[in-house]
């Protein structure tokens, strides 16, 4: 067996992050060039404050429902549910807080709590069940925002509690909260999958389901599993959602974010029909889509035809991570190097 | 002898035998449910999201998925709307430019997709958002049409009279139609095998020598052509164009194409089922008019309720028999 | 016989996109309960397919009326007539259809958003002394209210040489886009120079006001705030000084409809279109009406 | 008419590398008419690669290709096809989902006036079955139909598409003899009209069989043309491998064969044990330490066999025991957390995580028993990479390359890989010498007869008659889905296994 041997080659992490990072780049140097105040940044009340600054802070709801869903999408499935818990999430939680004798830590309690079961919902339609995850997560995508409307009436439902207008408003060391908990649950994911088997089970259930069952994972508690994980991190969302707002609306919470999800989990790098799942790749993602839409509202992009732009960048986004056109490209600037 | 029915019909069987329980438990409960008028509403009123999710069958059968649609259909009724109103171009020629720039713009969508191996998710997603951006630039808002060749002909004159109160609306016949003839490009053209193949396993298709780049490109048109033809119809329905219409109609489209056993990573699935799950999807609209007390929120809890009574019966069924049959 | 059969109404709603919506229902459940009236309830979740779906719905199920809010106002022109030939009379609600033949429904109930928009344009006129730098905050993209709103208050600072809008951007009549929009709003180079809000609905507003807040704005005194519904929100948040002016819409027009079913079922001549009765609240009223409001 | 053998195909200095692998060097080939050539080399030679690049899967980096004299320069095998050559690949490519009738004919379908007449494309469909005498229900789906018959089907196809050169890589991998011989016929038929045939195969019997001259490559560099006739055995195996060798010594079947005397209680056993449609009341035992093989026709139901004990399918009659005590598995988990272990005989669909890297495949078993806590220190994983990398000679840039990426036989040895790691104490391998070239092969045998010094049971099955009588110290011999009788010791020989399976009329 006397081939060549080559050097190791490690597959790093972040080598898959070069061209969403790139995409992001390239959206963040238009923005310099052309809209002004963009990158402007002061202090105020002690905390930073600025386009960018919000752009994380805004992005941190599709940056947790992004966690989930990266983790869903490699075991080739799909969650289609997360703003409808999002929203169903919001409703307890605002609630919950309303009335009387309930504190801060059982509100967030019985709120994540809820958002788990509706992942196990999802878990058990897909893992155990064996139902497609599509029309699996439909279903709790339909019902689950007329639960959310069951329990707040049909009403916007306003709080004023200071802790959980805390997570959505708060500053900590002169951050928004909710960057600092969307970073946090990247850590935590990122351990909890690198650091354990777990990533491994996940991305050999979406390889290929047949030869990972028969290697000993088992796969339908690996999908169970990444369901009730997504639940969770829209459980989060959702409560940042709510409390950024200081009222539950069940009607728009959450309200087509799933797609944002999905969106930035793809651009991320993760392929759709499951697999090798890059995490931060679906963070830069996130801040992707969200810096698109912030600079659409700096520009004055009309909304109706904010569309328009947007299917561009996607585009660009899209091209930029095709193998096909990386190689010519690197191609064709090797020949004007020779 | 084998049994004549071999196990690939099973879960279309299944899908069957539910919808007509669905159909039947309807019947019992309410008055007027069994009326030929409610029958014919159901294919009616789904005419133009049953042509769509015909188009959607294709894409999935390939192992695709295209986000455009329901974009599609709410650009091509704009366009018509405004050739037809603003620019006074005649209804047919209307029509035919809407189907032809439908079919242009899948066409493109596939050949990004082909040539570029980009993947089909981003690229319809992007697709979407361009019809819809465009559409709203055509006109920013729903724009009625007042020719006689919508308000008459197709309304009145098209629709076959079933008795002297019910006729068969013309959205429901272009429907049926269309049925017919994807079906048979679906079993009897080399076009439509090579979809099953593409989604059975891509790169087995092209070691095995098929059209694979021609194919895919085809796929998507096709579906343009499908998602531009429900605009049309979706125009007939309305009598009008809406640039902010049939939003998420892309996802009613999948999940009949879903719930009717088509499987999603492609390769196995039938057009009829994608029809029975249109119907399944109007029937459960249906029986919640006719239930008639339920809230806003109630309605969707009971809507989800029914999508998912209806796929645990599917596939209790459908593995029942396998167990039945060894 | 037919006296002792219970009059059957079906409603088609459009959906129940806010507390506005919600309350707009309560009011038309509630009344039909009052006056022993069936009604068959249905929810077009924002589209317009639904509604027609349910519209012919009702005609299969052979109801005495038909009332619906459409989603549009164009595309009802067949399924309308359709009803006509079953010979079921029809009331509007809330917003109006365009068909060339009116004798397609009996009757319209409801607001006149362009109007509305007058309104917000001309309190804000003279709030200002006709001097002011506007942002906007628009409704849906192509939805009626959003496009007539817009309209109306157009029309009306057209006048005004000295207001004009520099900004505008979708809020979607929600909150949370409400106060994501004004945050960008507020951090563009030219935020300085605004001194007035716009905006389509009150959610969007109550959204904005604590965008402002957390910028450092004044909402209420460095920019006037106007906008449209007057829901209970809006109401406590110009008791607490942070909005000046709401143009209400309201939603409660059970009462109305149903009398014009009555007279509909009795035969009697009703006008073709019957406004409802709504005001322009400012501060100073909040604190009194503020008890009244009920969504 | 015979003038001087033109050559239908000639290749010259083709070049073609992958990311870290210079897969081809220059290689020339020429295949004559009327001629049979074998292309042999070691796994991850190039083999594969040569017949993708002729066929136009893969774009080629440098060389020249020409048919009859015209260069050709085929981009896809639809190309190919239309030029007159014929490709069975190595992975059976076929679609699973579509009927075995579709499969054969799929895009040349007979039709009317473009409707595809399915009657007459059943019928084509039987007759292209018929030439490699396989006779089956052409409507079943060719995912119901066992590797064996898949690959025969892909035969089937190839044949039918074209006559002028067909290429065939691996094609007997998963066939029984009998098969074999049948395709063999039809080569010699097919030759006799003019066709050009490569062939790629690692069974040296069968190239000298049928072969008339062999092109041996060696990481991706040509070795030599040679005619069969004229080129020993040993001769051929070193210019394989590159080293001078010598004849590797028969019976495996160690010595200790004798001592067998009183062995430890049945590690396995199973009694009565079947499932309606798959296996009848199958008896079967393996001990600590013993080494058993499954013999039987293409069909016979070894491979169902190995399944229900596997835990992949659920027994409905009789009982298992292991260690004596009763047991059942519900899933392969409990077949492994008992310390099974089964490579699969489809490697595509069952074995492999194609894009995952060969660290990943290869640790897998290991850490899906372990769980989840556990987890393999990432410096632990490199070690064992590295070591089954070294110890099975498996051909690939790194531990991190994607297993997709590796030749077939490397594929196969990074799933035997798998489960060595995990040190079982009962082995099934469902054919694991499929696709391994010779050195390989013996190294896999080696291991096997170490395996059970250790005390490790095994299971066997192959379709090489050869290979289990040499390995095995028993031989459970399956017909039609049935146990037909068991052999041991000296017992065992080829011939008294086809007997066994003649004994009762033929024909499957
Ligand atoms: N798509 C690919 N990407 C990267 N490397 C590849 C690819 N295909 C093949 N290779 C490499 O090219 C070399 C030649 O592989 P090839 O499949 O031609 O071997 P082979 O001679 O057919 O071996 P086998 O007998 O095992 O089938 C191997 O080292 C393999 O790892
Ligand atoms: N997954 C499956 N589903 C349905 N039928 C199958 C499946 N696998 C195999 N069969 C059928 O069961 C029969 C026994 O196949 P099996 O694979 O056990 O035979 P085998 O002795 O291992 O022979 P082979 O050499 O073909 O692998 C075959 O006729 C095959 O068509
Ligand atoms: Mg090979
Ligand atoms: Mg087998």
């Amino acid at each position: 067996m006397a081939t060549e041997r080559f050097e190791k080659k490690q597959a790093r992490w972040w080598s898959s992050l070069v061209w969403p990072v790139s995409g992001l780049a390239l959206l963040l140097l238009f923005d310099l060039c052309f809209t002004d105040g963009f990158f402007k940044l002061e202090v105020r009340d002690g905390h930073l404050y600025g386009v960018l600054i919000d752009i994380l802070n805004h992005g941190s709801k599709v940056m947790l429902l992004a966690l989930g869903m990266t983790l869903v999408i490699a075991t080739g499935g799909v969650d289609l549910s997360v703003g409808a818990v999002m929203a169903i999430a919001g409703a307890v939680a605002a609630r919950l807080i309303n009335t009387t004798n309930v504190s801060f830590p059982v509100v967030i309690g019985v709120t994540l709590a809820v958002a788990i079961a509706a992942g196990c919902w999802n878990g058990l339609l897909v893992g155990a069940f064996r139902i497609q995850p599509i029309v699996a997560t439909l279903i709790l995508m339909v019902a689950g925002r007329g639960v959310a409307m069951l329990i707040t009436d049909g009403q916007i439902i306003t709080f004023t509690e200071p802790w959980l207008t805390y997570i959505g408003n708060g500053h900590l060391l002169g951050l928004p909260f909710p960057v600092w908990l969307s970073g946090g649950m990247l850590l935590i994911t990122a351990l909890l999958t690198r650091r354990t088997a777990l990533g491994l089970f996940i991305e050999s259930v979406g390889d290929n389901q047949t030869a990972s069952t028969y290697a000993g994972v088992n796969s339908s508690t690996v999908k169970f599993f990444v369901y009730v994980f997504s639940g969770f991190c829209a459980g989060l969302a959702g409560l940042v959602a709510a409390s950024n707002i200081k009222c539950a609306d069940s009607n728009h919470a959450g309200l087509f974010l799933e797609l944002d999800a999905i969106l930035a989990v793809v651009v991320g790098g993760t392929l759709l029909t499951g697999g090798r799942f890059y995490l931060v790749g679906a963070m830069v993602g996130a801040l992707f889509i969200q810096t698109l839409t912030t600079t659409m509202y700096m520009r004055n992009v009309s909304a109706d035809i904010a569309p328009v732009p947007k299917a561009l960048a996607i585009l660009v986004v899209c091209l930029l991570q095709s193998p096909k056109v990386r190689t010519k490209f690197s191609g064709l600037l090797k020949r004007r190097g020779s | 002898m084998k049994f004549p029915l071999a196990s690939r019909y099973l879960p279309l069987l299944a899908t069957a035998l539910v919808l007509a329980g669905l159909y039947v438990a309807g019947c019992v409960s309410f008055d007027n449910f069994s009326s030929l008028r409610v029958a014919v509403n159901l294919i009616g009123d789904n005419g133009f999201l049953g042509i769509a999710a015909i188009g959607a069958t294709f894409v999935i059968l390939s192992g695709g998925i295209d986000l455009s649609v329901g974009a599609v259909v709410a650009f091509t009724s704009i366009l018509i709307a405004s050739l037809v109103e603003d620019h006074s171009v005649n209804p047919l020629a209307a029509i035919a430019a809407a189907l032809i720039v439908g079919s242009l713009f899948g066409a493109a969508m596939g050949s990004l997709i082909q040539w570029f191996e980009l993947p089909p998710f981003l690229v319809t997603l992007a697709g979407m958002f361009l019809a819809r951006g465009v559409g709203f630039m055509i006109h920013p808002q729903s724009h009625g049409i007042q020719n006689d060749f919508f308000l008459q002909t197709v309304s009145e004159r098209l629709s076959l009279p079933l008795n002297n109160r019910v006729s068969f609306p013309f959205t429901g016949t272009c429907f049926v139609v269309m049925f017919v003839l994807a079906t048979f490009v679906a079993h009897y053209t080399r076009f439509g095998r090579y979809i099953y193949a593409l989604g059975g396993d891509e790169q087995s298709a092209r070691l095995m020598g098929l059209p694979v780049a021609r194919t895919k490109v085809l796929i998507y048109a096709l579906s343009g052509f499908c998602s531009a033809l429900a605009g049309v119809v979706y125009t007939f329905y309305t009598q009008s164009g809406d640039p902010a219409s049939c939003v998420g109609l892309e996802l009613d489209a999948i999940a009949a194409v879903v719930i009717g056993g088509t499987l999603l990573s492609g390769g196995v699935g039938f057009l009829a089922g994608t029809v029975m799950g249109v119907l399944i999807l109007g029937l459960i609209q249906t029986l919640i008019t006719f239930k008639g007390d339920l809230n806003s929120w109630w309605t969707r809890i009971v809507a989800g309720m029914l999508v998912f009574l209806f796929i645990l019966l599917q596939n209790v069924i459908s593995s029942a028999s396998k167990r039945l049959r060894g | 016989r037919a006296a002792e059969k219970k009059i059957v109404v079906g409603f088609s709603q459009i959906g129940a996109e806010s507390g506005w919506r919600t309350a707009n229902t309560e009011s038309i459940k509630a009344e039909a309960a009052k006056r022993g009236i069936e009604l068959k309830f249905a929810d077009a979740q924002q589209k317009q397919e639904n509604q027609i779906k349910a519209l012919r719905s009702f005609v299969a199920q052979g109801v005495d009326v038909i009332a619906f809010s459409p989603v549009v106002e164009t595309g009802w022109e067949w399924v309308l007539r359709e009803i006509k030939r079953a010979g079921i009379p029809v009331v509007l609600s809330d917003r109006a259809v365009a068909v060339t033949d009116d004798s397609l429904y009996v009757t319209f109930i409801g607001a006149d958003f362009v109007e509305e928009g007058r309104r917000a344009g001309r309190w804000l006129a003279k709030a200002s002394d006709g001097k002011a730098v506007i942002a906007e905050l628009v409704g849906t993209p192509g939805s009626a209210p959003a496009i007539d709103r817009k309209k109306g208050f157009t029309e009306v600072i057209g006048q005004y040489p000295g207001m004009k809008i520099v900004k505008s951007q979708s809020g979607d009549f929600t909150r949370a886009k409400g106060k994501e929009v004004m945050e960008s709003f507020l951090k563009s180079p030219d935020a300085k120079q605004i001194t007035a809000l716009f905006a389509h609905n009150d959610d969007m507003a109550l959204g904005a006001i604590q965008a402002m807040e957390e910028a450092g704005v004044k909402p209420g005194k460095d920019i006037l705030i106007v906008s449209i519904d007057g829901v209970h929100g809006a109401f406590e948040a110009m008791a607490a000084g942070k909005l000046n002016c709401t143009v209400e819409c309201n939603p409660l027009i059970g009462p109305q409809l149903f009398d014009a079913v009555d007279a509909i079922l009795a035969k009697k001549k009703l006008p073709k279109r019957t406004q409802v009765i709504e005001g322009v609240f400012e501060q100073s009223q909040a604190a009194a009406e503020l008890p009244n409001r009920k969504y | 008419m015979e003038t001087e053998p033109k050559a239908l195909l000639e290749i010259r200095g083709l070049v073609k590398g992958f990311p870290g692998v210079k897969a081809l060097q220059g290689v020339d080939f020429i295949v004559r008419r009327s001629e049979i050539h074998a292309l042999m080399g070691e796994n991850g030679a190039g083999k594969s690669t040569l017949i993708k690049v002729l066929t136009g899967v893969y774009p080629r980096d440098g060389g020249t290709m020409r048919l009859e004299g015209v260069e050709i320069n085929p981009r896809s095998p639809k190309m190919a096809e239309a030029l007159g050559i014929s490709t069975v690949y190595q992975e059976v490519n076929l679609i699973p989902h579509l009927s075995v009738a579709e499969n054969i004919c799929l895009g040349r379908q007979p039709t009317f006036f473009g409707m595809i007449r399915w009657r007459e494309m059943a019928r084509r469909a039987e007759r292209a079955l018929r030439r490699v005498d396989l006779k089956l229900d052409v409507s079943q789906s060719v995912a119901s139909c066992s590797i064996a018959v898949q690959q025969l089907v892909a035969i089937a196809r190839a044949l039918d598409v074209s006559e002028k050169l067909l290429v065939l890589d691996e094609p007997t991998s998963s066939l029984d003899e009998k098969e074999v011989g049948e395709l063999f016929a039809v080569l010699r038929k097919l030759r006799g009209q003019g066709t050009g045939i490569v062939i790629v195969t690692h069974f040296l019997d069968q190239v000298y069989a049928i072969s008339d001259r062999i092109t041996v490559l060696r990481d991706g560099k040509l070795v030599g043309e040679f005619e069969t006739a004229r080129l020993p055995r040993l001769k051929l195996v070193s210019h394989m491998v590159g080293r001078e060798i010598t004849q590797p010594e028969g019976s495996a079947r160690g010595a200790e064969a004798g001592e067998a005397d009183v062995k430890a209680e049945p590690l396995l056993e199973i009694k009565n044990f079947g499932r309606a449609g798959s296996v009848t009341a199958m008896d079967l035992s393996v001990a600590r330490g013993e080494l058993v093989g499954l013999a039987g026709l293409l069909g016979s139901g070894r491979t169902e066999t190995a399944r229900l004990i596997f835990g992949i399918d659920k027994a409905q009659t009789g009982e298992m025991r292991v260690d004596g005590r009763r047991t059942s598995f519900h899933s392969p988990r409990q077949a492994i957390r008992a310390g099974f272990a089964f490579t699969p005989e489809n490697r595509k669909v069952e074995g492999i995580l194609p894009r995952m890297s060969v660290r990943e495949n290869i640790v897998l078993a290991l850490q899906a028993r372990q769980g989840l806590g556990q987890m393999i220190s990432r410096k632990r994983q490199l070690e064992l990479a590295d070591e089954f990398i070294r110890r099975l000679g498996i051909s690939t840039p790194g531990p991190e390359q994607a297993v997709g990426n590796l030749s077939g036989g490397n594929q196969q040895k990074v799933l035997l890989a798998r489960w060595l790691v995990t040190q079982p104490r009962l082995l099934i391998l469902d054919e694991p010498t499929r696709g391994i070239d010779v050195g390989a092969k013996a190294e896999i045998e080696k291991t096997m007869q170490e395996l059970r010094a250790q005390g490790m049971a095994i299971l066997f099955i192959s379709s090489e008659l050869e290979e289990v009588v040499r390995a095995c110290e028993r031989v459970v011999v399956l017909r039609d889905r049935a146990k037909v009788g068991e052999l041991a010791g000296d017992g065992i020989s080829e011939e008294k296994i086809m007997h066994m399976i003649a004994e009762h009329g033929h024909g499957h």
